[in-house]
């Protein structure tokens, strides 16, 4: 009565898709040795929206549990990205060397 | 409860027409449907969250020591954690279908299908275990006792503590989803759950399917760059 | 200081007290205006339209959108002031350096100050410096975090293991201040506490030929105590790369990248000696972690530092 | 809101809440939000006077410069117990888990929380973390201030520090918990006619507090959890000498814990917005943007936390941009006090116990809020970090805010949830002390802090002696304001007046019920088809 049914088919296909996924990436690495953050995040983040709209069935649900998606990746992204603001602009500080030759900034 | 509450529940329980599974506080089963969904998600934006901490220690750690963590994710067992990956996907799989068969009360296929994820769950946390033994055993277990044969054996720790941190929390999370699954299979068992009322294997699905998103983000992560 | 009397400042006596007391007399102002405006309002709210009967009748208003925008983006304005300005003074003490700055170091430990001066004085929970010189805080803690603050100066920063921190301040003013620990560091935190003397240029000098041998001779001393010397020929000719002429000079690392050789990176390479190793160079270097205090590490880069200075000067 | 008018008149005969059951159990394993939020303004009473009483011995130890009541370590132990107690285990659950537990179902027209159980387990949570606050004051206490910073809290403390993590952890399972129990209400049960718009500006408080719960909470748990992992194994995560980085804790630790003072405050505006509305007979001014003003402060309060870490070691680029979006922050709690102020205007006020605690509130909160922006000023916070001055501005945003907030709502559904009149006369004494009090408490504390006086110090200047001994002076007032409250309130409910369903002419469904109200709330399914704060003429009339 309440929810989508999504019919067989459709999960085993997702299933095929993460399974190649999965292939893909442990092939990347291990027989063309790429050591790609890139590639690996990428591939994991085709799983994962793959899980969240098919498994979860995000797709075909309420505005709410969409909306609890995004906010949750827009929060980890505020944790994450200003977290690594700091850690990022730390070394643009202007040198403070005991005995570096003095810039004259003022 | 005293009698009075059964009192009250009595002359304003008949309200509406008193669905066996519906709670009192809730005027219909839509509602308490759509409660109880939305309650699960939220829980699961805070379960991000929680996660989120340890990916943003991630995040610094692997920035400041690329070296170490390269040398580190050596140690890693590849093959292992690829099949582990393998397994919590064919457990996300039954647990869908799981969902699937309560919808249309295909009961027998319901308790199948719970069992086959609560099978797949538990050969995950073996292969975890087997892992973290053969860690053990190599000495990689962060603290004092720590053994690294190699390049900068510090940052390497650094790397080693967040792998058990990251990974220990997953496994919890697989511990605690194995209980409830157990509580899901009893009461599937004794035919609770119908195309009318089928939440709870929904939300326990919803739940199942985070922790395998985590670990589809932690393979990667810690295993393969 | 020892007045009994109730003074509402503290002492000024660097050239960022006058800047940051501005600021505050500015955002005082603000502030005051905006608290008397609103406790103003409430009270006479209050007495005006006291309630007469319970039958009164009030008027429906439903908000103004003119007033909403303007209380909000009005004072908004106002303290976008203040963020430039105060942004401003803040790089002043922590990021700008001044020319030709007097280098003092500070190890924060539980629960004293230990500092040193280039030219050889040591001292704890005291700080002497001239008065009208620029200065170079190069602070660092060796077990939690602490923080130098000395309020006459209206300048603190936390001082944390394992990593140098800076500030930049002028004295002003000759006299006798306080120094304070402000980051919660443990039982004798309020312990944690010294004297700050600003003196005359005279009397500073006088006082330093009070101290001893310099803190490069105590480098060099170091340098020869923990083996340093049987690898890092001068010449080049040793197991270890030369360092002289090495400080500030940009340094090419095994797999091609260059990193600058300041002291954060001699630091680290001392203790941690395999993480940045330089090119053609083997990997062979023991750790001196746990081994030499950051005091004594100070000395060995003062050290490192001085055999660039003297042009080509070789031992 | 008419529908519910009717109701009163057919409740059945004198069953309320507090009748239905008088066994311990029937309290101990209620699932009726209105006895659970009983059950926690008891618990959070009792941690409060414990809170205080460390506080007491803080002000105590402080009115000699030389530290001699107590060893430095005894002092330290107690300004933490102070902290972790009062943040953790009052201020947090206070307003939410109290007033917001009882009257959000209420407001929204619901028979309960969407999760009734699940609230009990908050309950039970919140004790459990609170029994391992209790172990660890009567076990010897806590040294690292409520902040827990490492590499001190990972290595070198000597105190009870896993144990109390443990229960802040704890705890904030509760807290996360209420926050979901909270929204799902919210969303889903809102009675039919009970549109977003029509939704007391409480209900919209309590949202946006939620929100905060739900994403900050976690963050702070597992912050804890790897702090413990460090002190307990030694394994590295944020000290040096282990390869970590003591800042990373402070940025993760201040990603909850600077969104949390929000989770103290924002419950309390929305008990102001409440109370001045009724108390002024006035629609409240400027609805939308009181409600849109909450999930502001929600969302913006995610993004200023390195103001905390100015002077920290952390970059100096990135504390540009946490001070700038500071600023923006502080633009949002303008508008509430804004709009207080116009909602009085031409209003017809009078100024009963809960109104006072109101206007207290708008001009404590006000100079917190001010104060606060010379804090987020980049350049004052070199010389008034970690001085008294910080001190002082969070004890007006906390006491002068989030306490007398707290006060307001009490005395003001206090016949709500009792049945019973508080003596008025009583109410305004304490209440006019409370402000008192904490003035003479807590000003001087800003003189202080400019002068330079560190916080968390045992021992300080004699110079400074003066200000100390009045800030003392004003602490024994401010404890008397706290003691009489407790007092004539307990004795109310026993010998008090009964009130009527609406003692203060309020509008609001919770006034349409009995006080105390039944167990389910609402005799009969509720429809809302009145604008909210329907107080003025033109709103009366247009019913009629």
């Amino acid at each position: 009565m309440q929810g989508h049914v999504t019919p067989t088919k459709t999960y085993l296909t997702i299933f095929g898709a993460l399974m190649i996924c999965t292939i893909l990436t442990v092939f990347v690495r291990l027989n063309l040795g790429i050591k790609s953050f890139a590639v690996a995040i990428a591939i994991a983040l085709v799983k994962a929206t793959l899980v969240i709209l098919y498994f979860m069935h995000v797709k075909y649900s309420h505005i709410l549990s969409k909306a609890a998606v995004v906010t949750s990746i827009l929060f980890l992204l505020i944790l994450l990205v200003l977290v690594s603001m700091d850690y990022v602009s730390r070394s643009w500080q202007p040198r403070a060397t005991p005995w570096e030759k003095h810039q004259v900034l003022e | 409860m005293s009698d009075h509450s059964t009192t009250v529940d009595h002359v304003h329980g008949h309200a509406h027409g008193h669905d066996p599974h519906v709670a009192h506080h809730f005027d219909n089963a839509q509602q308490q449907y759509e409660s109880g969904n939305l309650g699960m998600w939220l829980f699961l934006i805070t379960e991000v969250m929680f996660f989120g901490g340890m990916f943003g220690a991630y995040a610094v750690y692997r920035t400041w020591y690329p070296d170490a963590f390269e040398f580190a994710s050596t140690a890693t067992n590849i093959p292992l954690g690829a099949a582990n990956t393998v397994v919590l996907i064919i457990s996300s799989l039954t647990m869908a279908l799981a969902v699937q068969a309560s919808q249309l009360g295909q009961q027998k296929k319901l308790v199948t299908m719970i069992l086959l994820t609560m099978l797949f769950g538990s050969i995950f946390l073996g292969v975890k275990a087997f892992e973290y033994s053969e860690k053990y055993h190599h000495g990689h277990i962060p603290g004092p006792n720590f053994v690294w044969h190699g390049e900068g054996g510090r940052e390497v720790q650094i790397l080693f503590c967040l792998y058990f941190a990251m990974t220990g929390m997953h496994a919890v999370h697989m511990v605690v989803g194995l209980g409830i699954m157990t509580w899901l299979l009893i009461t599937a068992m004794k035919g609770k759950y119908s195309p009318e009322y089928y939440n709870p294997v929904e939300i326990t699905g919803l739940y199942w399917h985070f922790v395998d998103i985590v670990w589809i983000f932690l393979f990667p992560l810690l295993y393969l760059i | 200081m020892n007045e009994k009397t109730l003074p509402l400042l503290p002492e000024s006596a660097s050239n960022l007290s006058p800047q940051i007391d501005a600021l505050m007399m500015a955002e005082l102002g603000f502030s005051v205006f905006f608290s008397i405006l609103i406790f103003v309002l409430v009270t006479v709210f209050a007495i005006k339209f006291r309630r007469k009967s319970d039958y009164d009748v009030t008027p429906h208003i439903h908000g103004s959108l003119i007033l909403e925008l303007g209380w909000s983006l009005l004072p908004f304005a106002m303290i976008l002031g203040f963020f430039v300005w105060g942004t401003t003074v803040y790089f002043k003490a922590y990021a700008i350096q001044p020319n030709d700055a007097m280098e003092i170091f500070v190890t924060g430990k539980q629960w004293m100050w230990k500092v040193q001066h280039p030219e050889g004085p040591r001292e704890i929970n005291e700080l002497h410096v001239p008065v009208g010189r620029a200065l170079k805080f190069t602070m660092i803690s060796e077990d939690v975090i602490h923080s130098y603050y000395i309020p006459a100066f209206r300048l603190k920063r936390d001082v944390l293991p394992g990593r140098y921190t800076t500030m930049y301040v002028t004295p002003t003013k000759v006299g006798k201040f306080h120094l304070f620990c402000a980051e919660y560091c443990g039982t004798q935190h309020s312990g944690m506490i010294g004297t700050v003397y600003v003196q005359e240029q005279s009397d500073y000098e006088k006082w330093v030929a009070g101290g001893d041998e310099s803190m490069s001779a105590r480098g060099e001393a170091l340098f020869g105590q923990y083996g340093c010397v049987t690898c890092h020929l001068p010449d080049g000719k040793g197991r270890g790369p030369s360092l002289v002429g090495v400080y500030n000079s940009n340094v090419k690392l095994q797999g091609g990248n260059l990193v600058k050789a300041d002291d954060a990176y001699l630091r680290e390479s001392i203790l941690n000696p395999r993480a940045k190793v330089v090119d053609t160079y083997q990997s062979i270097m023991p750790t001196f972690q746990g081994q030499i205090s950051e005091e004594g590490l100070l000395q060995i880069i003062a050290y490192i530092k001085s055999l660039e200075k003297e042009e080509g000067g070789q031992q | 809101m008419s529908a519910g008018t009717t109701t009163h008149d057919s409740a059945p005969s004198g069953v309320n809440y507090l009748t239905n059951g008088y066994s311990l159990k029937s309290w101990l394993l209620t699932v009726d939000h209105k006895r659970i939020a009983i059950l926690y303004l008891i618990s959070i009473t009792i941690f409060f006077a414990l809170g205080g009483i460390f506080a007491a011995a803080v002000r105590l130890e402080l009115l000699t410069p030389q530290g001699d009541m107590m060893d430095a370590e005894t002092y330290n132990k107690m300004f933490t117990m102070h902290g972790v107690v009062m943040i953790f285990f009052f201020l947090i659950p206070s307003v939410p888990a109290t007033l917001g537990n009882f009257l959000i179902p209420i407001m929204v027209g619901a028979k309960d929380l969407a999760f009734p159980k699940i609230n009990l387990l908050s309950w039970y949570l919140y004790i459990i973390g609170g029994m391992f606050g209790l172990y660890v004051a009567v076990s010897g206490g806590i040294e690292t201030g409520w902040t827990f910073y490492t590499p001190y809290s990972s290595t070198y403390s000597n105190s009870a520090v896993i144990a109390t993590a443990m229960g802040a952890f704890v705890a904030g399972f509760s807290s996360i918990l209420t926050g979901l129990n909270f929204i799902v209400t919210i969303h889903k049960m809102r009675a039919p006619g009970l549109t977003w718009g029509r939704l007391p500006l409480f209900v919209w408080a309590h949202y946006a507090t939620s929100l905060i719960q739900l994403l900050g909470t976690p963050v702070v748990a597992i912050t804890l959890v790897l702090m413990m992992l460090e002190r307990a194994f030694r394994i590295g995560f944020f000290d040096p000498a282990l390869g970590g980085d003591p800042v990373l804790f402070q940025h993760l630790f201040w990603f909850y814990s600077h969104p949390a003072v929000y989770i103290m405050i924002l419950p309390g505006m929305g008990v102001i917005s409440e109370v001045v509305t009724c108390y002024s007979k006035k629609g409240v001014f400027g609805y939308h943007f009181i409600a849109g003003s909450s999930l502001a402060i929600a969302v913006l309060g995610f993004f200023v936390w390195g103001h905390h870490m100015y002077t920290a070691g952390q970059s100096t680029y990135a504390g540009v941009v946490f001070s700038l979006i500071t600023f923006a922050v502080a633009v949002p709690s303008a508008v509430k006090i804004f709009n207080w102020t116009a909602t009085m205007y031409r209003g017809s006020i009078r100024v009963d116990t809960p109104m006072l605690y109101a206007l207290g509130f708008i001009g404590l909160f006000t100079v917190g809020g001010v104060t606060g922006v010379m804090l987020a000023t980049m350049a004052l916070d070199l010389h008034l970090h970690d001085t008294y001055f910080v001190v002082a501005h969070f004890h007006f945003v906390m006491v002068g805010g989030m306490v007398l907030a707290f006060m307001s709502g009490l005395h003001f559904w206090w016949p709500k949830m009792t049945g019973k009149i508080y003596p008025e006369i009583w109410g305004r004494v304490s209440a006019v002390l409370v402000f008192l009090g904490f003035n003479f408490t807590f000003f001087p504390q800003f003189l202080l802090g400019y002068m330079g006086m560190p916080r968390r110090y045992h021992a300080y200047p004699e110079e400074w002696q003066v200000l100390h001994v009045m800030s003392t002076i004003g602490a024994s007032v401010l404890m008397l304001g706290f003691v009489l409250p407790a007092i004539y309130l307990t004795w109310s409910v026993f010998k008090g007046k009964a009130a009527e369903a609406n003692p203060w002419q309020a509008k609001g469904l919770e006034w349409n019920i009995p006080s105390p109200p039944p167990t389910e709330n609402f005799p009969a399914p509720v429809v809302v088809n009145e604008e909210v704060y329907a107080y003025s003429h033109e709103e009366v009339k247009a019913l009629v």
